[in-house]
C-alpha cells in the first residue's frame, strides 16, 4: 500500500492558505503532509474532516478527499465515516473552539468507543476565526473580545479531560517545533485505535506572537525522558496537569480492541454462521 | 348477525397483559390472512399503568383502525376511563366485564344501550386455568368462543410465542384458551355477532417503523446512526438486531446531532446511511441536514412524528412537524420530504427515499408519524423485486479531464466520488463554494450555485411521481389529506361514495417538492375544497398556499394530535363541507369520565 | 458642482487601513450632523487580506448604501477586484490610483469615462507624512480638499482616536492629513465635486447590532448568553462591555443550545433574557425555542441572518432564515418574528422584543441580517423615554385562590410567577400540560391547550402595529419587501415617484403573525403586485402564500444574498412590474476581472 | 431564612409518582424532601431543574419551583437560572442519559466555571423512560433493546469525569441507603460551587431488581475511613476509578471561588465606581 515515492508536496491541493502570516497552523498542515508522506499513505485513501475556524481551513489545503463541515462536528461525522468505511485512514481536525467548546461531547463518546481514528487540536486558546472571542482553553484573566474585563473562567485541561475518557493515546506537540510535530502524527496515525494530539498552535493576531515565547519557554519533551513509560496513566496525568510546563510527546497509549474489532465479532454472532438474505428476515414479520 | 369487519377493543392494568393479548390475535390474523390493524396506548407508567388495544378484523384490507367498538373488554374501568375518546363504543356492542362489576356503574354514556356481558375473568384464569397471569388468555378463548375469531390460529400463535419457553407453559396456555372456550360454551354460548371468515394466503403482521427499517435495509442502506426517541426507536431496536447480518452498522448515538453527523460522514464515505428520530430530536438536527444540503449528500432522515411543540405527546400522534420538515433549515436548503400513509407504505417510501438521496445527493425526510409507525397491520408480503437499488453518478476520472466536483449540470446533480476513487479526491463542503469545491464568498458564486442545488428539484418533480387519488372524478367536494389522515379519508370517500355523497381524495407522498400540476387538476376537479390535517395551525394548509395551489375559498377541517382520525368524522366534515361550511369536531364525550387528567 | 449626497469607495490591502480611515470618516460626519451609511467588507483572510468600505455621505438622512460610486480610492487593484460588484463606480467618477498605477491596465469596464487621478499616496505618507501606515490618513486630506469632506471633523475624530497613544501620535497623523490636503492644492486643486454641507447637530455613529444590543440593555435585558457566531458576534461584545455595569450577566455559553436554554432558565426566573446569533446557531436552537413557546416563556432571541444554507457565506447578507423563523420548530409552537430594517430601527424591534416577550410569554425571534447588522450608520441620539419597560402579568396570590400557571383566559395569555413569589410555585415543562401544570397526554387537554396558546398570536396581531409603507396611494406598482431591503426600496419608490411612476411599498416589521388586514388593504390598493427579497427560493413569498394573502398575479424580483441591494436594481424591477413583466438581475460585470474565485 | 417547622411532606406536590413500584427513583425524590426540610429552605426559593426522562419527573412531584424542561438541558437551564437568581437554590436533576449522554458538554462546563448549583444524577445505566436502550454508563456486554447482541462500547466513568472537569464537589450514593443519600443531598447543598452527586438509582424494570443486590453487595463508604480527607485529590481519583467496589460518599470537595465571586468584582471594575445611566452609555456612540 505505502507508496515509496511520495512527496510533501502530493498531498497539498496548492491553494493558499488563507492564514494571517506567523499563524502556527501553517506547521501543522506542513507536518500533515510531511507525516502522510513518511507514512506512504495513498491519498485516495485518506480523508481529513474538520469543523470550522481558521484551523479548520486545513483540509482545504491537502489534497486528500477533505471535508471543511460545519462547527463542532468534525468528530461525529469522522466517526460515521471511519465505521462505514474501516478501509480508509480518517483524521478529523479542527480548533479548540470546535473540539472543546461546541463539540465537546463528542470527545469522551469517541473516546470510549475506541474508534480508530484520530484528532488533531490546533489550540490557540482563542477563536481566531470569529476575531478573537475567549475559548475553553484561554487563561483566566485574560482580555478577549467578549471578556473586556478579563476572563472568569478556569479553562479546561484538555490533556486531562482526553485522560479521562479513556482515549487510547494522548499526546502533545506545538507548531514550534515541526519534527517533534511530524513524528507526533506519524506516531498517532500508527496507532490503532482513537488517538488524540494537542497542538499548540499559536494565534499571533489575537493572542500575539509572545505566544510563540511563552510556548518555547515552558515547553518539556517528557517522552524523551529516560524508561518513560506511555503506559502508565499515573504517570500521564501528572505530566497532564503539572502546572510547570508544557508537556510534549506522547503522554499515554495503550491499545484495546477497537470499535471495529467488537463490531466484526458482532457481525459473526449475528450473522451464527449463515449468510441471511432479505427473504429470511422478511419471515421474521411472518413469525 | 354474521359480519367481516369486526372492532375489538381491550381495557386494563399493564399486569393484564391485553396488549399482549392483542399482539396475539392479530399475529393469528395474519397467518390466517385476515387483514388487521391494531392501535396499542399506554398510560404515562412504564409499568404497571393502564394500557389498552383496539384491533380491527376484517376480510378485506382495512384502510383504518375503525370508529366505533363492536367488542370491548375492560378489565378496570379506571383504567378504560384513561383513554377516552380511544375507545368509543357503538350501541348495541358487547361489553365484557369482570363479574363482579356493577352494571350501573359502567360508565359508558351508552352502557344502556349496550349488551353487558359479565364474565368472571379473574377466577377462570385463578382457579381454573390454574395462572392468574393467564387472563388475557383465557380472555382470547372467550372473544374466540363467543365471536367467531379464529380460535386455531390463536392457539398455534400461543405455541410458536411460548416454544421457548417449553411445553408446559404452551400447554397450560392452551389450557387457558379452552378454559375461556368452555365458559362461553357453558354460559349462553356464542354471541349474535360472528365474525365470518375462512382462511387465506398468511400476511405479515408489523409495524410501520418495521416496515421503514426494513425498506432501508432493502435499499442497501448499511449505516443507521439514531438516538432514541419515541416513537421512532422500533426503528433502531430492528435494525440493531437486523443490519450486523448483512455487515452493516447501528450506532446509538451520544445524541442527535452526532447521529445526523455520522450518517453525513458515512454518506461522504459513499455508504447509504440513515437516522431516525422524532420531533425533538429533528430540531437538533436541522443544521446538519442543512450542511447535507449544501455539501450535497445522499442522506435519510425519518422523523416519526409525535404529538408538539416541544417534549409535547411522546406517545400520540399529530401532523406538526410538516412546516420544520419543508422549511425548518436556515438558508435555501433544497431536499425532499416523502410521507407514508399507512404501514405498507413505510417499506416503499423508505425505498424510494434512499432512490431519491442517493441520485439527487440530497437529504430526504420520511415524515412518517406515531400512527403509522407504531401501529400494527397485517399486509401481504413484500415484494422485494421492485425496490430499486440506486447507484449514484460518477466522474469521468480518466486522466487529462478536470474532475468538478460541483459541476453546473443541466438538471443540477454533479457526478461525484467518494474516497478510495483515485483522482477524485475533492473538498465537501458547508461553506459556499466554487464548482471545483474551493471556497467563495462572491454573491454570484452564491446565486450560480445555489441557482444549481435548487434545480434538482425541479428536476426531481419533474420524474417522480408518488401522488395517490381515490373517489369521483368530479366530486362534489375534494379533499387534500396527507400521511396517516390517508385512511380515515379514503374510508370516508368510499363510504360517502357509496351513499351517494360525491367526494374524492387526493394523497401526495411526495410532500416536497409538491407535484403541483396534479394537485392543481384535482383542484380544478373539486366543487369544494376541503383540507384535511393533524395540525392546529393548519400547517398543510399553509403549505398548500405557499404553494399558490389553493383557490380563494378552501374549507378546512383540522384538530390537533394526540389521537387517530376517524372515518366517521371525515365522513361528518365532508358533508358540510358539500354544504360549503366548515365543520367543528365536537368536545368528545367520554372525557367527563375522567377523573384526574394529569399523568 | 455641488452636491449633497456622495459615495465614496476604498479598496486595499489589510495593511492598508481602508476600513480605518472609512471608519474616521464616518464618525466625523456624524460629528457634523452629516448623514451617513458605510459598509465595510473583507476578503476571507483574518489579517493582510484585501479591505474595501463604501460611505454615502449626504446632508439628508440616507436610506441606502446607495448605487454607484462617485469617489474611489484604490491602492491595490487586485484587491479591488475581489469585491467584483459591490464597488461598481459611475461614469464620470472621480479614481484615485496610486502614482505608479497605469491607467491602461486599470480594470474597471468604464474606465474611460471616468476622472482617473494618480497621487502617490504611499509616497506622501512615506517621505511627507514620515509613516508608511499614514496612508490612509493622507489619504482623508486629500479626499477633504478635493470634495469638500468636513476636513476640520476629520482632525477632531483623530484626536479623539489616537489620544490614548499621545500628543505626539495626534500631531503627526494631523500632520499626515496636512500632507494630503497640501498635495492637492498644489496640485490641481480642489475638484469639480464639491459635497456643500454645514454643520448641524451631532448624530451617533453606530452599527445594527450595536444598536439591537443597546434596545435589550434599555429594555432591561440583565442576561445575555450566547455564542460567538458572525455577523452577531458584535451583539454579544457590546453588552459584555456595558451590561456588567447595569448588574447584568453576560455568558459566552459553550455552544448555542447551552445559550438558549440558560436564556430559558433566566427567563424562568423572572429576568429579561437574549441570545445573540446567525442562521447555524439558529439551526441548534429550535428544540429550545420550541421549549419557551411551549412553557410559555419570554425570551427573546436575534438572529442576524447571513448567507446560507449550511455555513454558507458568513461575513454576507441574506433573508433566508423567514422560514425557519416562522416555522422551524416543530409541532405547533406560537412565537413572534419582528425585522429591523435598517440601524434605527434595531433599537425600537429590540426593546419592542422584549415588550412582547414578557407581555405575552412567548419567545420572540428578532430577524436581522448583515447589511442592517454590520452596517455603521449616523442616526440622531434615540428617545430612551419611548421604550415601554414591559412587566409580566402576576396573578392573585391570596390564600385560597387557587394559582393555574396555565389558566385559559380570553387572550391565552395567563398570569405568571416566578422563583421568589411565595404561593406561586408551579411546575413549567415541555410536555403537554393542564392548567395547573400537570402532565396530560389526553387529545382534550392538548386541543384545548395548544388552542390557548396559539390565541395569543391573535391577540397580538389585534394590538401590534408595526409596518411601514411608502409612495403613491393606489400605485401602478405595489412592493412588498422586508427587513433590509427597506432602504433601497424606498429610495426606489421616491426616485421613480418623482420621476412620474406611481410606486409605493409595504414594509411589515412584525413578521409573525403578519398584519393581515394591511397587507390585504394594501394589495387590493395596487395595480401590480411585486414581491422583492433576498431568497433564491422566494421565502417571503411563499410565507405570503402560507398566509393567503397573495392575488393570483404576483411579480417577484429575488436574488440569493452575498451583496445588498442597489435603489437602482429594484428602480429596474417596478418598471419592468409596471410593464407586467419580471426583471431578472442581469450577470454582474465585474466578474470577468477576478482572477481565482475560491476564497 | 431557615424555616424550623418544616417537614419532608411540605415540599411535595401531592402529585402520584408513576415511576415503575420498586424504581429507585423513589428514594431520591424522599430524600431531597427529607434534606429540604432538614435545610429548612424556604420552598419558593427553591428551583428544581430536569430534562426528560423517568428521573426527571421528579421536579414535578416536589411542591418548590420546577422544570422539566427537554432532555439534555438540566444543567444549562440551571446554571442561566442560578446565574441570574442568585438568591436561589437551584438543582438540577436527571438521568444518566439525560446528563451524561445528550447533555454531557454541559458539565465540563458548568463545573469549570464553579456556578453555585447542584447536580443530582439518578444513574441506573439505562434509558428507563423510552423503554430500555444502552446509556453511557450501561456496562459493557449488556444486552439492551439496542445491543442485542450485547453491548461493545466501555461505559463511562462518571465520578473520573466530574473530577477532571474540576467539580468542587463530587460525591455518589445509592438508592438504598435513604440516611446516606439524604446526607449527601445535605452536604451538597451547603457546599459553595458546582456541586456533582451520583446516585445509583436502580431501574428495576430494564436492569431487573438483581440490581439492588449487585449496589449493595459492593457498596463502600469510602469518607467513613478515618482520616479520610476530601480535599486530596489524588485519593478521590482512585476511589473513583477503582474496579474492586463502588464508592459512596464525598470523594472530593474544596471550595474555591465561584463564577458569582468573580461576576461581581468584575461588576465592580466595570463600573469603576459610578453608576450608569443609560444616556451615558449611549453617549458612546458619540464617542
Ligand atoms: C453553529 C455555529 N456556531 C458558531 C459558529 C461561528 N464560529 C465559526 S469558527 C468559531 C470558533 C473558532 O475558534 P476555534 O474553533 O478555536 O478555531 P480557530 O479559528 O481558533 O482555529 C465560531 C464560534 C459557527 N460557524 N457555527
Ligand atoms: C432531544 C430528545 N432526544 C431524545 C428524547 C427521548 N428520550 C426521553 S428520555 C430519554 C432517556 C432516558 O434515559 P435517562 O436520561 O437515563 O433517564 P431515565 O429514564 O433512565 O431516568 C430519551 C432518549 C427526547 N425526549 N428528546
Ligand atoms: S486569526 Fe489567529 S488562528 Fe486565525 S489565521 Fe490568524 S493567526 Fe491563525
Ligand atoms: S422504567 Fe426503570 S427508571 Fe423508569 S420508573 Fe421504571 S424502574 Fe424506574
Ligand atoms: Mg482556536
Ligand atoms: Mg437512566
Amino acid at each position: 500500500m505505502a507508496d515509496a515515492k511520495a512527496s510533501p508536496k502530493d498531498y497539498l491541493s496548492g491553494l493558499k492558505p488563507i492564514w494571517c502570516p506567523g499563524c502556527g497552523d501553517f506547521a501543522v498542515l506542513n507536518a500533515v503532509a510531511k507525516a502522510f508522506a513518511e507514512l506512504g499513505l495513498p491519498k485516495e485513501k485518506v480523508a481529513v474532516v474538520s469543523g470550522i475556524g481558521c484551523s479548520s481551513r486545513l483540509p482545504g489545503y491537502l489534497g486528500t478527499y477533505g471535508f471543511n463541515a460545519i462547527h463542532g462536528r468534525a468528530l461525529p461525522i469522522a466517526a460515521g465515516l471511519k465505521l462505514s468505511r474501516p478501509d480508509l485512514t480518517v483524521l478529523a481536525v479542527g480548533g479548540d473552539g470546535d473540539i472543546f467548546s461546541i463539540g465537546g461531547n463528542h470527545l469522551p463518546h469517541v473516546s470510549r468507543r475506541n474508534i480508530d481514528l484520530k484528532c488533531i487540536v490546533m489550540d490557540n486558546a482563542i477563536y481566531g476565526l470569529t476575531k478573537g472571542q475567549v475559548s475553553p482553553t484561554t487563561p483566566i484573566g485574560e482580555k478577549t473580545v467578549t471578556t473586556t474585563y478579563g476572563s472568569i473562567e478556569d479553562p479546561i485541561q484538555p490533556l486531562k479531560l482526553l485522560l479521562s475518557y479513556e482515549a487510547s493515546f494522548v499526546a502533545q506537540s506545538t507548531s514550534l517545533d515541526l519534527n517533534h510535530l511530524i513524528s507526533m502524527i506519524v506516531a498517532m496515525m500508527r496507532h490503532k485505535g482513537f488517538a488524540f494530539l494537542n497542538v499548540r498552535s499559536p494565534c499571533v493576531t489575537y493572542r500575539g506572537k509572545e505566544q510563540y515565547d511563552v510556548i518555547r519557554s515552558r515547553s518539556k519533551y517528557i517522552d524523551k525522558e529516560p524508561g518513560y513509560d506511555a503506559t502508565d496513566m499515573r504517570k500521564a496525568w501528572h505530566h497532564a496537569i503539572t502546572p510547570e510546563y508544557i508537556s510534549l510527546g506522547i503522554l499515554y497509549e495503550k491499545y484495546r480492541d477497537t470499535y471495529e474489532d467488537r463490531r466484526d465479532k458482532l457481525r459473526e454472532a449475528a450473522k451464527a454462521g449463515r449468510d441471511c438474505t432479505l427473504t429470511d428476515v422478511m419471515k421474521g414479520f411472518m413469525k | 348477525m354474521d359480519c367481516n369487519d369486526i372492532i375489538i377493543g381491550m381495557a386494563g392494568s399493564g399486569g393484564d397483559g391485553v396488549v399482549s393479548a392483542g399482539d396475539i390475535l392479530t399475529a393469528s390474523a395474519a397467518a390466517e390472512g385476515i387483514y388487521a390493524i391494531m392501535l396499542k396506548s399506554f398510560g404515562p407508567q412504564i409499568r404497571g399503568g393502564e394500557s389498552s388495544c383496539r384491533i380491527r378484523l376484517s376480510t378485506k384490507p382495512v384502510l383504518s383502525q375503525g370508529d366505533v367498538i363492536d367488542v370491548l373488554v375492560v378489565f378496570n374501568w379506571p383504567d378504560f376511563a384513561r383513554f377516552g375518546a380511544e375507545l368509543e363504543v357503538r350501541d348495541g356492542a358487547y361489553v365484557l366485564v369482570e363479574e363482579k362489576d356493577k352494571t350501573e356503574d359502567i360508565p359508558l354514556p351508552n352502557a344502556a344501550k349496550c349488551k353487558i356481558t359479565k364474565i368472571p375473568f379473574e377466577k377462570l384464569a385463578v382457579e381454573d386455568a390454574g395462572n392468574p397471569k393467564a387472563k388475557n388468555i383465557v380472555t382470547l378463548g372467550v372473544l374466540g368462543a363467543m365471536f367467531g375469531l379464529p380460535v386455531e390460529g390463536i392457539k398455534r400463535e400461543i405455541e410458536k410465542k411460548f416454544k421457548k419457553k417449553g411445553p408446559e407453559v404452551v400447554a397450560a396456555n392452551h389450557k387457558a384458551v379452552d378454559v375461556g372456550m368452555e365458559y362461553v360454551k357453558a354460559h349462553g354460548g356464542p354471541a349474535e355477532l360472528h365474525f365470518a371468515h375462512s382462511s387465506g394466503k398468511p400476511l405479515m403482521a408489523l409495524t410501520g417503523n418495521e416496515a421503514t427499517a426494513f425498506g432501508a435495509l432493502a435499499a442497501g442502506c448499511r449505516f443507521l446512526a439514531s438516538y432514541p426517541i419515541t416513537p421512532a426507536t422500533e426503528i433502531m431496536e430492528w435494525l440493531s438486531r437486523e443490519m450486523p447480518k448483512f455487515g452493516g452498522t447501528v450506532l446509538q448515538a451520544e445524541d442527535e446531532i452526532s447521529a445526523i453527523n455520522a450518517v453525513n460522514g458515512a454518506s461522504f464515505g459513499g455508504v447509504k446511511a440513515m437516522t431516525s428520530t422524532s420531533g425533538p430530536g429533528m430540531s437538533l438536527m436541522m443544521e446538519a441536514i442543512g450542511l447535507a444540503a449544501m455539501a450535497e449528500l445522499p442522506v435519510v432522515i425519518v422523523d416519526v412524528q409525535r404529538g408538539g411543540p416541544s417534549t409535547g405527546i411522546p406517545t400520540k400522534t399529530e401532523q406538526a412537524d410538516l412546516m420544520q420538515a419543508v422549511y425548518g433549515m436556515h438558508g435555501d436548503a433544497p431536499h425532499a420530504v416523502l410521507a407514508p400513509a399507512d404501514v405498507e407504505d413505510c417499506f416503499e417510501v423508505a425505498w424510494r427515499a434512499f432512490d431519491i438521496a442517493e441520485r439527487y445527493q440530497m437529504p430526504v425526510i420520511i415524515l412518517s408519524d406515531q400512527l403509522v409507525g407504531q401501529r400494527k397491520e397485517t399486509v401481504a408480503p413484500f415484494n422485494i423485486d421492485t425496490v430499486k437499488v440506486a447507484v449514484r453518478a460518477t466522474p469521468d476520472l480518466s486522466e487529462g479531464v478536470k474532475f468538478k466536483r460541483y459541476e453546473d449540470t443541466p438538471t443540477g446533480i454533479s457526478p461525484m466520488t467518494w474516497p478510495g476513487m483515485k483522482g477524485g479526491e475533492y473538498l465537501a463542503s458547508g461553506i459556499e463554494h466554487t464548482e471545483d469545491g474551493s471556497p467563495s464568498s462572491m454573491h454570484e458564486t452564491h446565486e450560480k450555485m445555489i441557482e444549481k442545488r435548487s434545480r434538482k428539484l425541479d428536476a426531481l418533480s419533474g420524474e417522480f411521481k408518488f401522488i395517490r387519488r381515490y373517489g369521483a372524478d368530479k366530486p362534489h367536494v375534494g379533499i387534500l389529506a396527507w400521511g396517516s389522515s390517508k385512511g380515515a379519508v379514503r374510508e370516508a370517500v368510499e363510504k360517502l361514495g357509496a351513499n351517494g355523497v360525491s367526494a374524492a381524495a387526493l394523497i401526495p407522498e411526495l410532500m416536497h417538492p409538491l407535484q403541483k400540476d396534479e394537485i392543481r387538476k384535482f383542484v380544478a376537479s373539486c366543487k369544494n375544497l376541503l383540507v384535511i390535517e393533524m395540525s392546529h395551525s393548519g400547517q398543510f394548509e399553509h403549505y398548500l398556499g405557499a404553494n399558490g395551489l389553493l383557490p380563494e375559498k378552501t374549507l378546512h377541517y383540522r384538530v390537533s394530535g394526540g389521537r387517530a382520525f376517524s372515518a366517521r368524522e371525515i365522513e361528518s366534515a365532508v358533508r358540510a363541507a358539500a354544504e360549503g361550511v366548515e365543520y367543528k369536531a365536537k368536545a368528545q364525550e367520554p372525557r367527563r369520565m375522567m377523573g384526574k387528567d394529569e399523568e
